[in-house]
């Protein structure tokens, strides 16, 4: 079972990731499903100007590699990736990957599913979002708290 | 007695994003008179403690409430994920 | 909606591909989902050296569009490329690439996973599994026919 | 009257990739009667119509076998696909 995880600025390539984990996968692999979630550009009605992730180091890592572990154990997955990108990110910007190896299509999406909502609540990952109308906090899965106290310019 | 403490989202509105709290007067602190004192040095952050919900972590582990603090222990306060997307 | 569908003999670029689908969407595009077909190295626990795809053109592309199409329809999607490989293809190599463009993850993963069986059942595309223990016609979802006419030499 | 025949998979075993038949002894032909001609002409095609499941299609649609074919249409008989993976 092969897992990576990755918590960075950069941007990867998804090739180079695909080829990863075919590399350290056997030879029954036959399926590799993605997810890739992009910044939006409007979000309730508003437009979007940038998110800025930020994550709790080494835990948020930790936590992606325990979910990457578990859920391939689960379902039989052979092999994981997550990339987590965290800075400064733009409307059109890739925010997350995760690539899922499996023998079958079906184990290898519902692996790319479960990750994904566990990600989601299990992370230690947070999003502030900065937008036409303010700057919210986003917690958990879409309630928004306005942010009261301006950065330092 | 050195604690730091790592704030993220929300939280740093009232902590910023990190503080390194000296904690002379006393032998010993659990965790929830840890917060206490915090909330009493810190406006505004009880009533946010008791508006979301959030999780504290010491060293990265959840704890009892009742837990004691140690020298150099690091405290971090959390609100609900959003990583994903 | 963009739709891109291609049968072809070349490998494409992943990264292109999505970037391709985020340029032609809109900025309310949060979803990539994207599934990857492979060529096992074992069917049935015999070592395949081979694949040979074909496809009955222009039929199959026009059905690979058609499909591309309802299904965006149906799930609301914003963008949908189908790539499907044909000619030789060997263990490890990728054999169809299916991305799909979304407001949300379950649009993606629904539209996915959807166009996916229909391109199984509804594609004029055939494959030939050249293995250990001889060559066998796929038809449908698995069953298998052995060859009885020696290909000429 | 010249029909193209492609044929696919398993079919390719029995009738090659593709041929190319003139019928210039009657005015015209059902597809069903074309199909039947083809089977006296190549031997196991009858039997593996009746083993699996197939679709016949002239010039890319799927017709009615009463239909009539006209001079250079093209008859594809393909099994089940097996595209995706």
């Amino acid at each position: 079972m092969y897992v990576c995880v990755n918590i960075t600025s950069e941007k990867p390539s998804i090739d180079k990731l695909t080829e990863e984990l075919l590399k350290n996968t056997d030879r029954t692999t036959g399926a590799v499903a993605t997810f890739i979630g992009f910044v939006k550009g409007v979000v309730d009605g508003k437009k979007v100007y940038k998110l800025i992730y930020s994550a709790y180091e080494p835990y948020a890592s930790k936590s992606l590699e325990k979910i990457a572990y578990e859920e391939a154990e689960k379902h039989g997955l052979k092999g994981v990736i997550i990339i987590h990108r965290i800075g400064e990110l733009f409307p059109g910007d890739p925010t997350i990957y995760i690539l899922v190896a499996a023998k079958s299509r079906h184990e290898a999406f519902t692996g790319v599913r479960n990750i994904l909502e566990r990600v989601k609540h299990e992370s230690y990952i947070y999003k502030l979002e900065i937008r036409e109308d303010g700057e919210y906090w986003v917690l958990g899965d879409g309630k928004r708290i306005q942010r009261f106290k301006e950065q330092s310019p | 007695m050195i604690i730091k403490v790592k704030a993220f989202s929300v939280f740093t509105d009232i902590l910023g994003k990190e503080l390194v709290l000296e904690i002379s007067d006393r032998e010993n602190i659990s965790l929830s008179e840890f917060i206490d004192l915090l909330a009493k040095k810190y406006s505004g952050l009880s009533k946010l403690l008791e508006t979301i919900e959030y999780v504290i972590l010491v060293n990265g582990e959840r704890v009892e409430e009742e837990h004691l603090l140690r020298d150099g222990d690091e405290v971090a306060i959390l609100p609900p994920a959003s990583g994903g997307l």
